[in-house]
């Protein structure tokens, strides 16, 4: 009954090539100024060293469960969140910690939720994966793959319902391109005109599997076509040219109230999680990535635009001290004592 | 008192607090133009406009999702599904994200929204479209689980569903709609979820049953009660939260109980209430709780085949006189 | 909090504009033979009857349940299903009497199986709805809007696994392009290269919805461009032309192995169901599209053919015995009796 | 006896039935290059090539209809869900289709697949990580549910579900792959679906559990010894068909029972075996039968919450000294 030829299901060998985006914009960094680059360098720098501090600790077993590090991603979460308002939405998955911080979350609340603390973001009932902030509407961190792509079609809904101008940053990975949750969503977000902005974090791998062993077309902006959707596609490194970028889809879900599907290629320098070891990619290709990352560049950058270096050393070191201060305050927080309330609002309403 | 069915009791309950908030919104598959699958949503798109009441694509995941997202931010979405069948794939979004959004947030944000749709086997659909899910949703702390047996009740218990706080999944009986019961005409007709409901007082056995097993529960009691046999019918209306004090105290006062549901056996909602029976009865108990419910099968389509699967008026009356040893 | 402004959600206005294919061959008559021609037109005419048939029993309370006729549809399943050898497969959805009719299926399993009698092709089990039959490799019709292109992928799956060369055809409406069971078998059939043909049967409806109402972009065929797929949209009024098209896709499976994503633009003539008035489109439109009825277009393409008048009159008496003696055999047949036998195979295995 | 993990018995268990069976295939997330996210499919791609280990991606919905449609024209497949957290986005899939399918057809087709993983919480994953959703599957007839608590059970119960001609939901402990117990070495270890086992015999007390919860009883029973209390612990080790016979003959001798599980409380398989064990025990009992749950809450991230949360040794400890009536 089964045939004797061996039927391979993958389309390529296993050896991944580098995937980089043929862009004409490559290799010309956007203009910028040390004003506008200084914030996005020190925020970028603060992600680092908190999943820095974040992994010294889960190896202390501070922390538990799974923690994924965007550590080599930075620019993504940074330049796309700093075209928003305070008003605005972003919705993310279990990677989030990044993207939280740039919507405003405080690493003490991030910190203190990763060890579980009362004084976590959501009082160590959430951890790593489930960052919620209303403060700043920053709507979540979440573990379903795909599963809050509808959730941030929804927040874009009710920013259409009301007329309220709210624009709606959706974050997800290339390994999410597949599943059903994000098609439906992008097809309800296209046809209702939903003033969002999509945006796959191609870092190249879902867990252990390169993209080009997950999709037949290594290129998920393609998705748009079939829905009259615009599209951008671009190289995640330069975090000013994420956020020239972002902004165009920014304002045009702003003041036309239409969606974008925005792929970012970028790379992860950890592990998928913490107990990864990360055997399906070669030392050399980790190493090329990490001669593009994301934070040298923006330094350079800055460099370039006249900040004399002693003002980016006393950022680097303000950054270094306010994360210092946040593993202490997680530290010395009241581990978490509440669950039962948050289960049903009100009793029995 | 005005009579009413089933169908317009819904109708009006919606039509009623979108008229009394402007957040409430319907969105599902035919809710609009189409004025539903089974016209529960008649006239609604004309009088809200098509902002209110959305006619979705078939993509149940997808404006489950969306209905989500939204009452994250401060609206109260009425997500329709045509059927309760097709809940199946957009199960994801309610139980891992409308149940757990209030939780995993720690309080800041709550979903106040309302799946709504008949559930439950019709007439000569298939397996397909004949299943009672109940007791999946029922299963999932963060939901609320209604399941109305009357017009009166679904009206009330919508009402309160819209207004409450928390993501409610209201399961509508697919063979109820045309049934009449009289139903005030009231604006504030708010019955509190949570609470069951006698149906019919009696003292020798209890019956407990929702939604469309009520009325099968109903008719049984009418025959036993020829016997000289008094049923005494207890509706719980809501299982999730579940009035155990009010199906405890009627099986202290009997005795006896009979459950009676429209789905499948095994890890039925009724085995919840059995084991809930017997933890808190066992010394009023005179003879082991007895579950009449659908045969264990799938559903067949030959209307002779589906009349056998499905607890009948025989089955319950069957199952009364077995636990009064009466056979 | 809730803005003025009426924001509607649809796109245009609730008139639907009569939806054609732009291709070039759209008028041009495919050639063909008697030979070639009168068993198609044989099969549509007995579609037809059967189909008729069955409404005529639905009113008198012979059949029961939902009861979705494809009148109007009948030269896609024929056309599309002519291009097949018995080995291969076919999925179809709840509106599949005429795929199971076409893949071999008879007109008296059919007609038993909704009267609910034990001579139906399913015991009565399924109905309507879900008619399968193995011995001619019908795997079924599926009541799940989408749940059925992942197991027609899967069948094409075990095709590339035993390398058998059979080919899938799968079928479903345009209502079905929204959901993520398409989406995902139909990343799946790319990204494996799957031998299956997805054949979008567009009849421009989802019940009361019109597909402009559905989707952002009128037209299903374009969702291949993301994948790398093989893709074609043609007018499904001319058997003839169908088959060609299909050929071609049916040929790719078989030799390469690869996916075709298929749209055709079609239209039923009845309501959704037997419950459904249609108010949703009107008269004019309904009369247009009847002008264009595939069967009497293949009728009059056989007179051009030289097919003599005499010849089809028999050819049509034969169809009309065919469907009055599987009416007779439906009605006479004994009701279903067994239903516990098909849960578990083989006791508790 | 040799001994062996947990992990290596499931791992051995498809390893030998692809051996002897080239129509047995596996695919899922993370299955092939990488070995598996818990290393279950450790070397079966070296083994077998990517012809028979596919891996998958993230499309569960799709990747588990693949599976049926391939099932349904002969081949065996097996479908790991990387946790059993995401069968829920496939669950339409498995419900409606593979475990009708046989009766659909009316026998004409039938679907021999697995889908397996690990299922219940792991250790500080989250609400949307941490769910035992065995009542769900448990529900549908037309599915079998298997859920082994040893290494023995694993590999014995694993190679009957590959051999079966009916679609199983075999759920893994995500904290037992590390787990060890004796193995025969054995290609025919054929451990029966539809068989529980006594995991420890004694006549005061019947602890009903299966998976994880099943070693939480036995250190419970070890504890309740030093008091001189005898618990029998059995472990029905397939929810679905279930050996309703066992269960009562070991309550109808203890006349007491306390069942355990991971899971929520509402509606979870507890309560059917609740209602099985009173309907068949009723004039044995001596107590109210008793549940030991997980607290009806979605899972706290938290170690000591998630602690807190979940039944412990204590819980069941206490639990059986109520039934006992000695507190
Ligand atoms: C529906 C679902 N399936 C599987 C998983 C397990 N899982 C978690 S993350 C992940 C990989 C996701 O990759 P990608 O989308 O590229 O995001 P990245 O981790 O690279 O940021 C998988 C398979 C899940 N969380 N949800
Ligand atoms: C998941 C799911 N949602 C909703 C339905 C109800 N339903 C049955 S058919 C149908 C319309 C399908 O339209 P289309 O795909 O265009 O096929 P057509 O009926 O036109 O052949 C709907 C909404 C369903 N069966 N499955
Ligand atoms: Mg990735
Ligand atoms: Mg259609």
């Amino acid at each position: 009954m089964v045939a004797p030829v061996a039927t391979s299901f993958s389309s390529r060998p296993t050896t991944p090539e580098s995937a980089r985006v043929e862009d004409d914009t490559a290799d010309e960094p956007s203009a910028t100024t040390a004003a506008e680059l200084a914030p996005l360098y020190r925020q970028m720098l603060a992600i680092r060293r908190m999943e820095e501090a974040s992994a010294k600790a889960y190896s202390q077993g501070k922390i538990g469960g799974f923690l994924h590090l965007i550590i080599g991603q930075e620019a993504v979460c940074v330049g796309a969140i700093s075209t928003l308002q305070k008003d605005d939405y972003v919705v993310a998955t279990y990677r989030e910690h990044g993207h939280a911080y740039a919507k405003g979350v405080t690493s003490r609340a991030i910190l203190a939720e990763l060890y579980g603390k009362k004084t976590g973001c959501v009082k160590g009932l959430g951890g790593s994966m489930h960052i919620f902030d209303r403060e700043t509407n920053f709507l979540g961190g979440y573990g379903i793959v795909g599963g809050h792509v509808p959730i941030a079609a929804g927040a874009a809904f009710a920013a259409k319902y009301r007329n309220d101008k709210r624009v709606t940053l959706c974050f997800f990975g290339d390994g999410a391109s597949t599943i059903g949750g994000f098609a439906e969503g992008l097809a309800l977000a296209a046809l209702w005109k939903l003033p969002v902005v999509m945006i796959c974090e191609n870092n190249q791998y879902s867990m252990g599997t390169p993209l080009y062993r997950s999709v037949a077309v290594e290129d998920v902006s393609l998705r748009a076509l079939a829905h009259g959707m615009a599209r951008d596609r671009f190289d995640g490194d330069d975090v000013v040219k994420v956020k020239r970028r972002i902004a165009d889809a920014v304002e045009r879900a702003r003041t036309t109230g239409e969606p974008t599907l925005i792929e970012v290629v970028t790379y992860r320098f950890r592990g998928h999680s913490m107990s990864d070891p990360g055997l399906y990619r070669t030392k050399d290709e980790l190493e090329e990535w990490k001669r593009r990352d994301p934070l040298n560049r923006a330094r350079a950058r800055l460099v370039d635009t006249g900040m004399p270096e002693a003002d980016i050393a006393a950022l680097e070191d303000d950054v270094k001290a306010e994360i210092e201060d946040a593993v202490q305050f997680a530290e010395s927080s009241p581990v978490a004592d509440e669950y039962k309330k948050y289960v049903i609002k009100d009793g029995e309403g | 008192m005005p009579v009413q069915s089933y169908r317009d009791a819904l109708n009006h309950a919606m039509r009623e607090e979108m008229d009394r908030d402007p957040n409430v919104f319907i969105m599902g598959e035919e809710v609009g133009h189409y004025n539903g699958a089974y016209k529960v949503t008649q006239g609604l798109l004309q009088r809200f406009s098509e902002r209110r009441v959305i006619d979705a694509p078939i993509a149940e995941m997808g404006f489950a999702g969306v209905g989500i997202g939204a009452a994250m931010v401060g609206l109260r979405p009425i997500i329709e599904f045509m059927t309760f069948n097709f809940s199946l794939v957009a199960i994801d979004q309610i139980v891992n994200n409308a149940a757990k959004i209030y939780q995993m947030s720690a309080g800041q944000f709550h979903v106040p929204i309302v799946f709504r749709g008949p559930g439950g086997p019709a007439v000569q659909v298939g397996s397909q479209h004949s299943q009672a899910l109940e007791s999946f949703y029922a299963h999932v702390p963060g939901l609320k689980v209604v399941m109305p047996s009357t017009a009166l009740d679904a009206k009330g218990l919508l009402k309160s569903a819209i207004r409450d706080d928390n993501p409610v999944v209201f399961i509508e009986g697919e063979t109820l709609y045309n049934t009449t019961w009289e139903v005030p005409d009231d604006g504030e007709l708010l019955i509190p979820l949570g609470k069951g409901d006698i149906k019919r007082e009696g003292s020798h056995v209890t019956l407990i049953a929702w939604s469309k097993m009520v009325w099968v529960c109903l008719e049984a009691a009418k025959e036993l009660a020829k016997d000289g046999i008094e049923c005494e019918v207890v509706d719980p209306r809501t299982l999730r939260p579940l009035d155990v004090d009010l199906l405890a105290s009627s099986v202290q006062k009997t005795g006896r109980c009979v459950i009676v549901e429209i789905g499948w056996p095994v890890a039925g909602f009724g085995a919840e209430v059995a084991y809930q029976v017997q933890r808190l009865c066992m010394d009023a108990l005179d003879a082991p709780i007895e579950r009449v419910t659908s045969d264990d099968v799938p559903m067949p389509y030959a209307k002779n085949l589906e009349d056998e699967v499905q607890p009948q008026v025989r089955d319950v009356v069957a199952a009364v006189r077995r636990v009064l040893y009466l056979d």
